[in-house]
C-alpha cells in the first residue's frame, strides 16, 4: 500500500468509518431520538460517498462559465440534493413517530417499550406463573 | 498533498470526531448541538468537493430546520438517554465485520478524483456537453434535476409530499385548542424581536433570489423552499405560534402542499397534451430553449411550494403539541 | 505599486482577522467560566470575521462577489451579537451566575443585569 | 495568505469542537456551536477564493442569515420548555 493508494482511497475509508459509527449508534443505543440522529449520520456518509465519487481532480463546480473547463460530475449532485430534502422530511416523520410513542408509552427507551409491550401481550412474568 | 486535500482530510476528521462524540454523549441536548455541527462541516466538505448545490441544500436544511425539529422532539420527550444495559459485543462485532467488508470492497475502486473512472465516462459528459445547447442554462445541476431527470425529481417531490401528509396524520393537522390562557412568550426579548423583524425581509428576499436564480447559480426549488419555511419558523419562534398561524393559516399551507405537486405534474401533462413525452418542456415555448426555460421555472416553483409547505406544516404540527409539564430541572 | 498596496492591505486584514479568531477560540478553551468564555469568543469573533471578509473583499475587486461579501458581513454583524445576547440571557435567567473573585462585588452587577432581563 | 487564514480557521474549529464536547454547561455547548457556525461561514468563503471560483458565496450568506435560528430555538426551549406557545392552564395559575 503506497502513498497514492492512501491518497486515492482516504475519502472512501472515512465514509466507511462514519457509516459504521452511524450504524453502531442505531443498533446499540436504546433511545429512539439517538437512533434517528445515528440514522442521519449514516445518511450523510452515503451522501459523501456519492459526492466523492463524482469529484474529478482539477475539476470545478458544474456551472458553466463560458470557458472550456473540467467539470465535476453533476449527476451525483442532483441525486444527493433531492435526497437531503427527502431525508429531512423522513426524519420529521420519524420524529413524529417518536412523539406518538412517547404519548402512548410514556417513554422513548426501546427496552422499556419492549417490556411494556410484553406485559400487554402476555401479562407480567409473575402473573403468568400464578395463572391457571 | 495539495492544500485542498489537507482541508478535505481535516474536515473528514472533524466529521469523524463529531460522530464519535454523538455516539458517546448521553445528554441529548448536546447530541442535537453536535448534529448541527455535523451538518455544518458536511456542507463545508460539499463545497470543497465542487458540489455547491448540495452544500446549499445541506446549509438550508442544517442551519435551522433539523435543529428546530430535534429540539421540539426533545421538549416533548426525554432530555437524557438512559444508560444502555445490554451486551455490546454482538453489535460491535457486526459493525466491525461490515466495515471490514466495505473497506475490502474499496480496494478495487477507482481512486478519488480519477477522470477516467466509470462514473465519469458514461452519461456525465453528455450532460456537461449538451446542456448549453439543449436546455440553455449555465447550471448543469438544475438542468439535470428539472429537465433530463424530471421524472425522478417528480418522484422525490411526491415522497416529500407523502412524508408531510404522514406527519400531519400522526400529529394531527388541526390543533386542539387547549383550555387555558396563552402566554405571550418572548415578549420582553426586545433585541431578538427587533433583529428578527429586520432579518425576515432579507431572508424572504433571499429565498426568492435562490428560487429564480437557480438556473444561473447554485439554488433552485428545494433550497428556496427550505429557506422560505425557515423565515416562517423564525417568525413563529419569536412572535408566537398563534401569530404565525394568523399570518399563514395551517389550512392555506395544506392547500399549497398539494398545489406544488399538482403544478409539477400539470406541467408534465401540458407537454403530454402537446403531443410530446411527459415532462418534455421543449413544446412550451417558441424555441426548444425557451420552452425548456419556462418548464424548468414552473417545475422548480412547484418544488419550492411543496417543500416549504411540508416544512411549515411539519413545524406547526410539532410545535402545536402541548409538552408534558415537568419540574425536572437540568 | 497600487496593486502592491492593495495586496498588503488585504493581507493585513486577513492576518489580523485570523489572529483575532484564533485568540477568541483559545479563550473559549482556556477561560474559567461560561461568561468569561462568552466574552472572549463573542467579541473577537465579530471583529475577526468582519476583518477576514474585508480582506477577501479587497482581493475580489469590485464585482458581485464584493457585494455578497458585504452582505455576509452586515448579516454577521447583526446576528452574531444577537445570538451572544440570547445565550447570555438564557444562561442568566436560568440561574447560572458568573464566577467572581469577591463576594461583595458579586451582588450588584448581578442584580442590575437581572432587572433588565 | 489564504492558506494561513484557512489554517487559523481549521485550528479554531478544532478548539470550538473541543469545547462543544467538554461542556460543562449546556450554554457552553450552544456558544461553541454558534462560534463553529461563524467559522464555517468564513471557511466556505475562503475555500471559494482558494479554489479560484469565489462566486459561490451564497452558501455563506445563507448561513449568516439562518445560523441564529438554532440559537433562538435553544433560548426559547430553555426559558419556556416548548417551541410553540406556552399555555397556562387553570391548575398552574393557582
Amino acid at each position: 500500500m503506497d502513498g497514492a493508494e492512501i491518497h486515492g482511497l482516504f475519502n472512501y475509508w472515512m465514509v466507511i468509518i462514519l457509516m459504521m459509527i452511524g450504524f453502531y449508534t442505531v443498533v446499540s443505543r436504546g433511545n429512539l431520538v439517538k437512533k434517528i440522529v445515528g440514522l442521519n449520520i449514516f445518511q450523510v456518509s452515503v451522501f459523501l460517498l456519492y459526492i466523492s465519487i463524482g469529484k474529478v481532480s482539477g475539476g470545478t463546480a458544474p456551472i458553466l462559465t463560458g470557458e472550456p473547463e473540467v467539470f465535476s460530475n453533476p449527476l451525483p449532485h442532483v441525486l444527493i440534493l433531492t435526497a437531503i430534502v427527502v431525508g429531512v422530511a423522513t426524519t420529521a416523520l420519524g420524529l413524529a413517530l417518536v412523539v406518538r410513542i412517547q404519548n402512548a408509552y410514556g417513554t422513548v427507551e426501546e427496552d422499556e417499550i419492549q417490556e411494556l409491550d410484553d406485559e400487554m401481550e402476555f401479562g407480567t412474568g409473575e402473573s403468568k406463573e400464578d395463572g391457571p | 498533498m495539495t492544500m485542498e486535500f489537507v482541508i478535505n482530510m481535516s474536515l473528514f476528521v472533524f466529521l469523524g470526531l463529531t460522530a464519535f462524540a454523538i455516539l458517546k454523549l448521553r445528554a441529548l441536548f448536546a447530541v442535537v448541538m453536535l448534529s448541527s455541527v455535523f451538518s455544518l462541516v458536511s456542507a463545508g466538505l460539499f463545497v470543497l468537493l465542487d458540489a455547491v448545490d448540495v452544500a446549499f441544500t445541506e446549509a438550508a436544511v442544517g442551519a435551522g430546520i433539523s435543529t428546530v425539529l430535534l429540539l421540539v422532539t426533545l421538549s416533548l420527550t426525554a432530555r437524557r438517554e438512559k444508560a444502555p444495559h445490554r451486551a455490546h459485543a454482538i453489535p460491535l462485532a457486526v459493525v466491525f465485520l461490515t466495515g471490514l467488508a466495505l473497506v475490502y470492497g474499496t480496494l478495487d475502486m477507482p481512486h478519488f478524483g480519477d477522470p477516467n473512472a466509470p462514473a465519469q465516462t458514461h452519461v456525465a459528459p453528455k450532460y456537461i456537453n449538451d446542456t448549453e445547447r439543449e436546455v440553455g442554462m449555465p447550471n448543469i445541476v438544475t438542468a439535470v434535476l428539472a429537465s433530463y431527470r424530471g421524472f425522478d425529481t417528480l418522484g422525490e417531490v411526491t415522497v416529500i409530499f407523502t412524508a408531510g401528509i404522514a406527519v400531519l396524520l400522526l400529529l394531527g393537522a388541526s390543533i386542539r385548542e387547549p383550555d387555558g390562557v396563552r402566554i405571550q412568550t418572548m415578549d420582553h426579548h426586545l433585541v431578538l424581536r427587533v433583529v428578527t423583524k429586520v432579518l425576515i425581509g432579507p431572508i424572504l428576499l433571499f429565498a426568492l433570489y435562490v428560487q429564480f436564480h437557480g438556473d444561473y447559480g447554485p439554488g433552485g426549488g428545494f433550497q428556496a423552499g427550505v429557506i422560505f419555511a425557515a423565515a416562517f419558523i423564525i417568525y413563529a419562534l419569536v412572535f408566537g405560534l398563534e401569530n404565525a398561524r394568523r399570518a399563514v393559516p395551517g389550512q392555506a399551507v395544506r392547500i399549497l402542499l398539494a398545489c406544488g405537486v399538482l403544478l409539477y405534474g400539470g406541467v408534465g401533462l401540458i407537454s403530454f397534451l402537446f403531443g410530446e413525452n411527459y415532462l418534455n418542456y421543449s413544446v412550451l415555448g417558441a424555441t426548444q430553449v425557451a420552452g425548456q426555460h419556462l418548464g424548468v421555472l414552473l417545475v422548480e416553483f412547484g418544488v419550492g411550494l411543496t417543500v416549504s409547505a411540508v416544512m411549515v406544516s411539519t413545524f406547526y404540527a410539532f410545535a402545536g403539541q402541548n409538552p408534558p409539564i415537568s419540574d425536572e430541572d437540568w | 505599486m497600487t496593486a502592491l498596496i492593495v495586496d498588503a492591505f488585504s493581507w493585513a486584514c486577513l492576518g489580523a482577522g485570523s489572529v483575532l479568531v484564533l485568540i477568541g477560540t483559545v479563550g473559549l478553551i482556556r477561560l474559567p467560566d461560561f461568561y468569561a468564555r462568552m466574552h472572549a469568543v463573542g467579541i473577537t469573533d465579530t471583529l475577526g470575521a468582519d476583518l477576514i471578509l474585508l480582506g477577501l473583499m479587497v482581493q475580489a475587486g469590485f464585482s458581485l462577489v464584493t457585494i455578497k461579501l458585504l452582505l455576509i458581513g452586515a448579516f454577521l454583524f447583526f446576528t452574531s451579537p444577537t445570538s451572544t445576547h440570547a445565550i447570555a440571557n438564557a444562561a442568566f435567567t436560568s440561574g447560572l451566575r458568573p464566577l467572581v473573585a469577591d463576594e461583595e462585588t458579586e451582588r450588584e452587577p448581578a442584580e442590575e443585569k437581572g432587572d433588565q432581563a | 495568505m489564504f492558506t494561513a487564514t484557512m489554517a487559523a480557521l481549521l485550528v479554531s474549529m478544532v478548539l470550538a469542537l473541543a469545547r462543544l464536547y467538554m461542556g460543562p454547561t449546556l450554554y457552553d455547548r450552544v456558544l461553541a456551536a454558534n462560534a463553529f457556525g461563524t467559522k464555517t461561514v468564513l471557511l466556505i468563503g475562503v475555500v471559494g477564493f482558494l479554489t479560484g471560483r469565489p462566486d459561490f458565496l451564497d452558501i455563506s450568506l445563507l448561513y449568516a442569515l439562518l445560523n441564529f435560528i438554532g440559537t433562538i430555538a435553544v433560548l426559547k426551549f430553555f426559558r419556556y420548555r416548548t417551541l410553540g406557545d406556552r399555555v397556562e392552564t387553570d391548575r398552574e395559575r393557582q
